[in-house]
Order: C-alpha cells, then structure tokens, then sequence
C-alpha cells in the first residue's frame, strides 16, 4: 500500500503501531471501530436466527400438542448438561479477553483452549444426541417414524414441523460453534506468537463477542427446544 | 480508554454462578405443572441469562452509548418481526366465525 | 490544521491537464484492481458488475415486450416466458437496483462525503464485491443450465414442490449476493458512525449521507431474514420438508410474511439512496441549500424505520386476516407521509434558486415527476378495497418499476452524470447527456403509463398471452420499451468515449458544496491530501462562486463538448 | 366501452360501484396533488433560471409549512385507508342469502360445482342480481381467483377454504383470471363468468349436465365411505352425530371449543385424530389420499346440509369417560 498520499500530522505518532491500518487516525479509533462493526454484524445475526425463530413461534402456536410430543423425543439430560457446559465456555472466554487486556500471555492461550475444549464437549454431546435421533428415527426427511406409539399420524406430521425447525435451529447454532472453533484456533496460534499485548487485543475481544452470542442463542434454543410442557412425563 | 474496561474476575465468576443456577431452575421448574405459566417462566429466565451475558460477559454495561443502542436496536427489530407476523396469527382466529 | 475547508477551491474554467497522481494511475495491472482495497475502485468494480447484469436484465425484459407485442403467444414457449420474467426480476433486483447506488455512488463518495481516507473496513468491503459476483455467477449458473421460473417472489408451495427448474441455484445465489449486501451495509453504518473528519457533525452530513445510512440499516437488518428463508426454501425443496407446505403441515403464508419482511424494505434499499442523490443534485443546480435539511434527513430515518412494518400490503387477497390487513394498510399509509415531505420539499428548494438546466438536473426533475406518479399510485394499492382489484395486475407491476426504474435508474443516472467529473477527471458530452435524460423520461412513460390501464382493466401479471382487447396498450408498452432501451445505451456509449475524450473537468466544475468537490479530480488515492477540518454547514454556498463552465446557451455547449 | 382503447373495465358487480368511486376519488385527489407538484416545478424552474435569477437566495426552511404538508395528506390519506377498510370488510361479509357454490383450483384449470350439483370446468354461470357466496380450496399451489369486471380477487390455497361472493348487476359474459402465477400454464388458467338473466339462468341449470348436487353427491360418498356405521345418532354410536353440526361449537378432548365451519370438517376428514370430540376416542381412519378435493367439498357439503334431528343430544354433553392415552394409530407416509 502506498503511503505516498501522507497524513494528518496527528497520525504520526500511530504510525508507530504495526497494527494501525490507514484509514484509521489512532489505534483507539481503529479498536472502536471494530467492535462497533462486530456489534452490527451479531444484530445482523440475531434477524438471520430470527427467521427461524418466527417458524418456531407460528408453529408452536398452531400445534401446541405436537411441539410438546417433540420436545419431550428429545434428550432432556443431555440438553441440560450443554446448557452447562456452554456457559462455562462463555466464563473461560470472558477470562480469556481479560488476560488478553492483561497481557497475560500464558493464561490467554490456556483459556482459549479451555474455551475450545468446552466447545467442543458441547459439539460432541449434540453428535452423540443426532446419533440417538437417527437411531431413534426422528430425523425428518430420512428416518423419521410416522408410529410412535400414542402419536396418531396426524399429530406426528406436526411433529415432524417440530424436528425440522430442532435440527434447523440447533444445526446452524452448532455451524457457528465450529467457526467459532476455528477462530479460536487461530487466535491460539497468534497468542502464541505473542501478538496480543494490552494495547492490542481487538480479535481476541471481537471474537469473544461472537462466542457469547453463539451462547446466548443458546440460551434461548434451550427453553423453546427441550422444555416444552415437561411435567407431563 | 473507555473500550478497555478490565472487570475484576470476581464479577465474571458471580455472574458464571448466578447463569448455572438459573439454568438449574429452569430445569426444574419445567417438571412442575403451571401450565401455560410455564413458558412464561422459562422464557423470562432465558431473558434475565442472556441480559447477564450481554451486560457482563459482552462488557455492554461499560460500552459506549451507541453499542447499547445497538443491543437494543436488534432486539427491537426482532420484537417486530415477531409481533407484527402474530398480528395475522392471533387474529385469524377472530375471524373463523362469520 | 487545515484551511482547505475554510476557502473552498474556486472552480477552474477548463483545467488543462489532469492531476499528476490519482486513483485511477496510481497502480497499473489486473492485479492492482482486482485486489484494491479503495473504495473508489471497488465501486468501478462494481459498476461494470452491475452493468453486465443490468445488460442481462435488459434483454430479458426486451423479449418479454416483444413477446407481449401480440396478445396469443407466439414468439417463445409459455415456459420460456415464465423463466425470462423469473430471470429478469431476480437478476434486476438483486444484482442491479439493491446494489445500483450503494455500491457505485455510495462507495465512491461515502468517505469522500465525510472526509475520511477510506471505508472503515477496506478489505471486508473488496470481499463483498467478491460475493457479489460469486452470487451472479451461481445465478448465471442456473439461468444457462436452464434457468428458473417460478417468480422472483418464490412463493411456495410451487417453488419447493412444483417447478423443474433450478430454483435451488438461483436461491443460493441470491443468499450469497446477500450477504455482499450486508457487509456493505455495515460498513457503510460502521463508517458514518466511527469515520467523519473532526467537525463532520451529524447536522453537517450531506442528505446522500443520511439516505444511504438510513439503507444500510434496512439492508443489515432486513437481508439476513431474506437469507434464512431462502435457506429454508432450499432445504424444504432438497429434503421434501414441509416448512411452507400445507400437505405436510405447513403454512404458505409464512413464506410471505418472511419473504415480503425483507422485500418491502427492500424496495426502501432501492430508493432511499436514490432520494439521497437527488436531494444532492437539486441543490447544486439550484445552488441553494435543499429546503427543510432537517425534514429531508428526518424523512430518510422515518423511512428505513416505518418501512419496516407495512409488508403485508403485498398479502391483502393472500389469506391474512383481515384485521391484520387493517393493520398494515395503516402503517402502509404512515409510510408513505415521509415521502410526500421529501417531494415537497425538494419542490420547495426549486423556489428562488439559481436553476441551471444541466443533465443532472434533468434527471432529477424527470425522477421527480416519475416517482411522484409512483408513490401516488402506492396510495392507491395501500387502500384495501381497491387493493383487492389492482392486486398482481399491471397495475402493480407499473407502480413498481415508476419507482424501481423511474426513481432509482433516474438517480442512479443523474448521479453518474454529476460525479462523473470526479470519478473519471472528464466531463460528459451535455448535448448527448440531455438527450439521454429525455429519452429515458419519454420512454419510460410511455412503457409504463399504459400498464396502469392495463391493470385496472384487469390484466394479470406473469401472462404470457393475454385477451385481445388489452392489445394497444401492449403495443405502446413495446414501443416505448425500444426507445427507454436506446435511452438507457446511450450514457453507456458516450460515458465510455469521454473518459478518455472529454474535456477535463477540474475539482468542482458545478461550483458544489460538498466536501467530495474539495480534492481533486480524480482524487488521490486517500482522498485528501491531509485529513479536512468541516467548519462549514452543509450546503453552504457562500464564496463557491458559480461554475465558469455553466451552460448559458446552447451554441457553448456545442463549442463546449466539441 | 370502446373495444381498441379500453380504459375502463365493466362495472357488473354491486362491490365495482364502490372499488371504483373510492379509484375515481384517489385519481382526483393524486392527479390534483401531481400536477400541483409539476406546475409548480415548472414555474420555478423557469422563473429561477440562473439567467433572470443569478443569485440563489438562502432559506433554511419553514416549520409551520412542513407541519402543513404533513397534516394535510395525513388527513386525505386517512379518508382513503378508513374507505379502502370499509370496502374490504364488504368484500370480505358475504351475505347470508347467497348462491353458494365451490371452486377448486388445480394446475391449471378452475373446477366449479354448484349447489344443486352442475359442474363446470373454466367457466361459471350465475343469475343477475343475485348474491352468490364463493367456497375455495386449492389442489396444489396457490391460485387466485379474480373477476376484473367484478372487482373480485382472491387468492386460492391448498389445504384451506376460503370464502368471498359478489352480486352480478349486468348480464354479459366476463372474464376469469388466476392471478396469482402458478407454473407454466399460469396463462392459460382463464375462463368466463356467465352472467344470465334469472329465467335463462333457470333453463341452463335444468340443461346442463348434472350429476347431482355435492350434497347428494356428499351422501353418496358417505355412505360407500360407510362413515354411517359410526356417525350415527343413536347413543351407542362410535362416532359423533353430525346431524346440525355445521356452525355448532364443538368441545374438544383438550377442553377446548371451536366452531365447526368448512374447514374443520375438512380437516376431521382428512386428519381426524387432530381435533377429538369429547366424549369419543380416535378411531377414525384418515381419508387422506383417497379423496380429492372435489369429493372433499361433496362430503364437507352434505355434512353442512344435515339438518338437526331431535333425538341428537348435543355433541359433547356425552357422559363418557375423557379420552384416555391415544391407541396407536399406523399409517403410511403418503408419498
């Protein structure tokens, strides 16, 4: 890139920092700017599951019966113990960024990979869940048993409403786990390296945000997914 | 410096405890019969967990104005989204009987 | 710091030479353009981008008139048919009106607007430009495969059970092309927000400004609920699901709601930055500041917010309730209010100006009138009852494109006008540029005005062949189509010569006010030499004297453009 | 009208003289407002031309005269939406002493039945002045059923009636359009509605080809479907008693109450374990896939034509024990 155009002569003493990119007049700017733009993108995030949370609303409100038989197929425990585990995931990482602010090379790399193994435990419990689904022949579209016992076909149609949006819903939440996977893996690498100081953490802050909201998201699947009139059973 | 606000780790434990016991109960409360309260419940649990996460864990409670309008922006439209669909759902109802 | 703002460069009667340095020489090759980070490059990228599909659009829409010529069918099979209005309304939606302004203009005058080096995310604004065309080529994919019909609305259950075309591919890309949307849209929300020069207030923004931020909202906020119910289409096709299918449970409705959630403000994507470049070209060929600038701004926010809430209008006869209707016909009304105080006040900052008559200011005048004709006949289609008739009849299809075509191509086109001195150095040839802007406003109407007719006659849109009776307006359609097609070619051809022909322009040939005509043209690089210090109001015409190269009479602009 | 410059279609339905004062309205008010807007851009244009009118004068703006031009088109913009809801809501009320005929869209043709069981396929014949109540369903995708000249439009949905009618004031024969674009053929989907004088009309029923009414045709199909083994109205009945039942509130297993229109009848057809009437267990087998959606219509007709009898007690006032765990009911996927 050529600097030949220079620059204001505020922006000299920023040049000092690597990391300034051109458009920016100091490093604050730059870091605010970044997190305002991840800001607007998890909003942006939050009308894409949006659509798929008004399916959920509609149909539960039309078939109120099939949605409870639906919930009550699906792992309860299981469920329960990622909610756990996703939000203990959420405390490393939130750590993980307070190093990062700390400089604290060592227990930011930790973190992550604490926050990545968390990930990844919640990752395998929802495998080891789709593996029972298919076992149990829940999986729309493929297996799904239309002769659940005490589940007429006409309910069971709507039942299958019901595990389409679960594995819609659950499947795009776990999509972003594994990019969110990704990402830490990444920063694992530059943490490593020594790239983040106080003065610069901005990915390891944004992507701290991504991760909570694959949380919060989270937060909500699991309410609208696994607890759906559960004192009947 | 106002984006490099450092929270003491003591605020993200309690903040981590007060998200798993409420996730305890709303597990529990979902095996006890209140009927249609029981959504209700749930749902106001999940909103008080994610207000925590978003104030805490995302540092909206010390960011900047136009960050929390943000937040409050996208939740917004999300509501209008929703809503305004259920306005069609919720009053067909009325109209089956002619 | 800085007195660049404070004495305002006075206009150059014919610069004789081009700046030295600039954008456009700074860095040779392929490679130097397909991985720029500059914004004023990517938004040259852009516009051949949309060019070419507008060109693919176009000739769609020129064998769907030549088909309609005659009411039995005769020139192409009914499915053909069915897939060039497919084809034509996906390709112009979303390739070309959605990105027309934001991408071209918004692009190359966003930070120049604000004084700014550059957008606030330069690489992730290149990357959109990438998914862009990788949704155009997905979608050219499916057109050569055998295109798509079906609707550029998708309604289900016949795109996801009944039609043997690839609806599948083109979904997917209209997906990624939405989120090159989105990214643009936030960083454009991003830039405005974090990146204006130090005294670059919220009140001294120019009303382009507030317009294209007010779209970027819509397209952040709108286009991921596009993107998950096309996703849903997809999978429902793929997997035999039956989100949207009532033989399996589902509800078409749905489809709608979700569907019309991002395609009613996404017709606010098209004009609100159409609006913006107008209010811009008024002024300066008035040279007068735009007439309630509060109002104007206002009105954009209003706008992209209200907006938001009035789609089910297009779902009147579809099966809502009817006090949803109720509802919504309100709110369809609310919306339309802002619009009216726009119209009026650019109206009113006609009065005691210093009008001259240049091609930009043609093209303004024409949108004025075309999309006054529009929004009006919006009234018409938000009024229930009458809805009930005028629904998916030609009515419909010339209210929209009065706004689609009339409002956006009439700005996006006076707009090139206007900045083309800065984007390219040169100026345009006037006499072919007033000629252009009379073309497209004489053809356009005489397109459309007879699809209002046909419309309340009753004639239904997507018909491939057609009761004899409706014939003549038919006939008038086509006719005027062939002329708005020459319209539309010329700017391509003389813009194209002039680049390297015309005379060169100068930094502000029009005497504007705007922190764009403070640097060069074309601008360097970062823009500005060293960042402005905004000190002035906008729209402050004081000590700007006017342009030296105004036309004053008709044998100049011949000496002028010879 | 003139037959090479049409400009205005015919106006043959009592709800067109309403569409079309609230059309010729709007038209008066937006040309008015349009060439207000064209006049006055014209003079300025002309009379500020940067020849007689050099420099441009600074004005910011005028509070009163913004409040002006937004409360004024607000109050005109309420007068068209409170008139457009009005028209809507007589569009939408059909009166109770209509012709009631069925309509089934199917790629790509409109199949209509009469009440007295006259079947016609892309063409429909009505009496003058005359109500006549429109019952439709689609077979496949949406359709919209529209009459230009009536100023009529509706869209058709699979797996849903709905209702709209109109009043014919003219004789004559008019357009039918589907509106709403429904794969290939979705221009050929036209037909006509044949708007005859009360007598000719009389004559063409007793003519055409019946085959009987969809009522008798309903009880036809009731009877080889041997719904009658368990929809009788003695007490020991397996099956609720249907005679009356059209109109009747209905309580449900679940506790719950609805109405028994169209399409819950439809709908306890086709899935009959969605909706249990107290009182009764899920045994009903379903009838989708062996019925189409005419003989749907036949049996939803017939079911709507029982008149009540004495003996029947009322639906759900039955003093049997609540519904226990549902018996499994197997079916099938249809493909």
């Amino acid at each position: 890139m050529s600097h030949s155009a220079g620059h204001a002569p505020g922006s000299a003493v920023a040049e000092l920092d690597n990391h300034l990119e051109m458009q920016f007049d100091d490093a604050e700017q730059q870091k605010e700017t970044s997190s305002f733009g991840m800001w607007v993108f998890l909003v942006t995030e939050v009308m894409f599951f949006g659509g798929l949370f008004m399916a959920y609303l509609v149909y539960r409100s039309q078939y109120p019966q099939a949605f409870a038989i639906g919930s009550s197929q699906l792992n309860f425990k299981l469920g329960t113990a990622n909610t756990v585990v996703l939000i203990f995931s959420s405390l490393t990482m939130a750590l993980a960024v307070r190093a990062a602010q700390l400089g604290q090379k060592k227990a930011l790399v930790w973190l992550l990979i604490a926050t990545m193994i968390l990930g990844a435990a919640f990752l395998g419990f929802k495998g080891i869940e789709y593996h029972e689904h298919i076992l149990e022949g829940h999986v729309p579209g493929a297996n799904f048993r239309y002769d659940t016992p005490g589940v007429s076909f006409a309910v069971a149609k709507e039942v299958v409403l019901f595990n389409i949006l679960y594995f819609c819903m659950t499947g795009l939440h776990a999509f972003h786990m594994i990019v969110g996977l990704g990402l830490m893996l990444w920063l694992v690498i530059k943490a490593q390296k020594g790239a983040f100081t106080p003065a610069y953490n901005t990915p390891v802050e944004l992507i701290g945000l991504y991760w909570h909201f694959v949380d919060l998201v989270w937060i909500y699947l699991y309410p609208l997914l696994y607890l759906i009139d559960r004192y009947h059973k | 410096m106002s984006s490099q606000h450092i929270l003491p780790r003591r605020t993200y434990f309690l903040v981590f405890l007060a998200l798993e016991v409420l996730t305890v109960v709303t597990a529990l409360v979902a095996s006890i019969d209140l009927g249609a309260a029981n959504t209700v419940v749930a749902l106001c649990i999940a909103v008080t967990k994610s207000t925590l996460v978003v104030l805490f864990f995302m540092h909206v409670k010390y960011s900047s104005k136009m960050t929390k309008l943000t937040v409050i922006l996208g939740v917004f439209w999300l509501m209008i989204l929703l809503g305004m669909t259920m306005t069609d759902y919720v009053s067909r109802l009325w109209s089956t009987v002619r | 710091m800085s007195t660049l703002t404070a004495q305002p460069l006075s206009p150059q009667p014919l610069a004789p030479e081009l700046p030295a340095n600039h954008y456009l020489n700074e860095s040779h090759g392929l490679k130097s353009w397909l991985l720029t980070t500059d914004h004023k490059r990517i938004a040259l990228l852009y516009m051949a981008s949309i060019t070419l599909m507008f060109a693919i659009g176009g000739i769609f829409a020129m064998l769907m008139r030549l088909e309609l010529l005659t009411p039995p069918a005769d020139l192409v099979s009914d499915d053909t048919y069915n897939k060039l209005f497919t084809m034509h309304g996906i390709i112009m939606v979303w390739f070309f009106l959605i990105p027309s302004i934001p991408t071209t203009l918004g692009n190359f005058l966003v930070p120049m607007m604000i004084g700014a080096k550059d957008l606030a995310f330069p690489k992730l604004n290149l990357m959109s430009w990438y998914l862009f065309n990788i949704g155009a080529v997905v979608t050219i994919y499916a057109i050569l495969s055998g295109g798509v019909d079906g609707g550029w609305t998708f309604y289900t259950p016949l795109s996801t059970g009944y039609l043997n075309s690839h609806v599948v591919a083109a979904a997917t890309g209209i997906f990624i092309a939405g989120f090159s949307s989105i990214l643009t849209g936030l960083n454009f929300i991003v830039t405005t927000h974090r990146m204006r020069a130090p005294g670059m207030t919220w009140k001294r923004l120019p009303l382009f400004m507030w317009s294209n931020y007010a779209t970027s909202v819509i397209l952040v906020l709108a286009t991921p609920v596009l993107a998950i119910t096309l996703a849903l289409v997809a999978v429902e096709r793929l997997l035999h699901f039956g989100i949207f299918n009532p033989a399996l449970g589902g509800d078409p409705v749905l489809f709608q709601h979700l569907f019309w959630f991002y395609s009613h403000p996404a017709v606010y994507i098209m004009i609100l930055p159409a609006m913006g470049v107008i209010s811009e070209l008024i002024s300066t060929f008035s040279r007068k500041r735009p007439f309630g600038y509060a109002y104007i701004a206002g009105s954009s926010i209003a706008i992209a917010a209200f907006g938001f809430v009035v789609w089910a209008h297009h779902m009147f006869v579809a099966g809502i309730s009817v006090y949803a209707a109720l509802v919504f016909s309100l709110m369809s009304y609310a919306v339309s209010l802002p619009s009216a105080v726009k119209v009026f006040n650019w109206t009113a900052t006609l009065y005691k100006g210093s009008i001259s008559y240049r091609t930009p200011l043609l093209y303004a005048l024409g949108f004025l009138g075309l999309f006054t004709v529009g929004g009006m006949t919006g009234l018409f289609l938000a009024a229930l009852g009458l809805d009930v008739h005028i629904h998916d009849t030609y009515f419909v299809v010339a209210h929209f494109h009065y706004i689609m075509v009339g409002g956006t191509i009439m700005a996006y086109l006076g707009g090139i006008h206007y900045w083309w001195p800065k984007i390219s150095g040169r100026m345009y040839p006037e006499v072919w540029g007033r000629l252009s802007a009379l073309l497209i406003f004489v053809g356009f109407n005489l397109t459309f005005f007879p699809q209002f007719i046909l419309g309340y006659l009753g004639m239904p849109r997507r018909y491939h062949a057609y009761p004899p009776e409706f014939q003549v307006w038919h006939v008038l359609s086509t006719a005027g189509a062939s002329i708005l097609g020459v319209g539309y070619l010329l700017p391509l051809i003389y813009l194209t010569w002039s680049y390297k022909n015309s005379p060169v322009a100068g930094p502000n040939p029009w005497g504007a006010s705007g922190l764009e005509w403070q640097t060069q043209s074309p601008p360097i690089t970062h823009n500005f030499v060293t960042t402005p210090i905004v000190t002035r109001e906008a729209y402050d015409y004081t000590g700007i004297p006017a342009p030296a190269l105004a036309v004053r009479s008709e044998e100049e602009a011949s000496t002028y453009v010879s | 009208m003139n037959r090479y410059f049409p400009f205005f279609p015919p106006e043959a339905s009592t709800t067109a003289r309403g569409v079309d004062g609230l059309y010729f309205f709007m038209l008066t008010v937006c040309g008015l407002t349009t060439l207000l807007v064209a006049v006055l851009v014209i003079v300025f244009a002309v009379r500020y031309h940067e020849k007689q009118h050099p420099h441009a004068a600074h004005i910011e703006g005028h509070a009163a005269l913004e409040v002006f031009w937004m409360v004024i088109p607000f109050g005109i913009f309420m007068v068209m939406f409170g008139w457009g809801a009005r028209l809507y809501f007589t569009q939408n009320r059909p009166p109770n002493n209509a012709i009631k005929i069925t309509v089934v869209g199917k790629q790509w043709m409109w199949k209509i039945q009469h009440a007295e069981g006259q079947r016609e396929i892309n063409a429909l014949h009505v009496p003058v002045n005359q109500p006549v109540e429109l019952s439709l369903i689609s077979e496949d995708v949406i359709h919209d059923f529209a009459v230009p000249a009536f100023r009529l439009k509706m869209d058709v949905l699979p797996g849903r009636y709905r209702t709209t009618w109109f009043q014919a004031t003219q004789t004559g024969t008019f357009h039918l359009f589907c509106d709403q674009y429904c794969g290939t053929q979705h221009s050929k989907m036209i037909g006509e509605i044949i708007v005859m004088e009360p007598d000719a009309y009389r004559k063409w029923m007793s003519t055409s080809l019946t085959m009987g009414s969809p009522a008798f045709e309903g009880q036809r199909l009731f009877q080889g479907l041997s719904c009658i083994s368990c929809h009788r109205a003695d007490s020991g009945a397996r099956g609720p008693s249907l005679s009356g039942l059209y109109g009747q509130p209905v309580h449900l297993a679940d506790g719950t109450t609805v109405t028994a229109d169209e399409n819950y009848i439809r709908e306890s057809i086709l899935y009959p374990n969605a909706k249990i009437v107290a009182g009764f267990q899920p045994i009903m087998p379903t009838f989708l896939g062996q019925l189409n959606e005419e003989q749907v219509l036949d049996l939803v007709n017939y079911i709507k034509s029982l008149a009540p009898q004495e003996q029947t007690q009322p639906y759900s006032n039955r003093t049997t024990p609540p519904a226990g765990p549902r018996p499994m009911e197997t079916k099938t996927y249809p493909q």
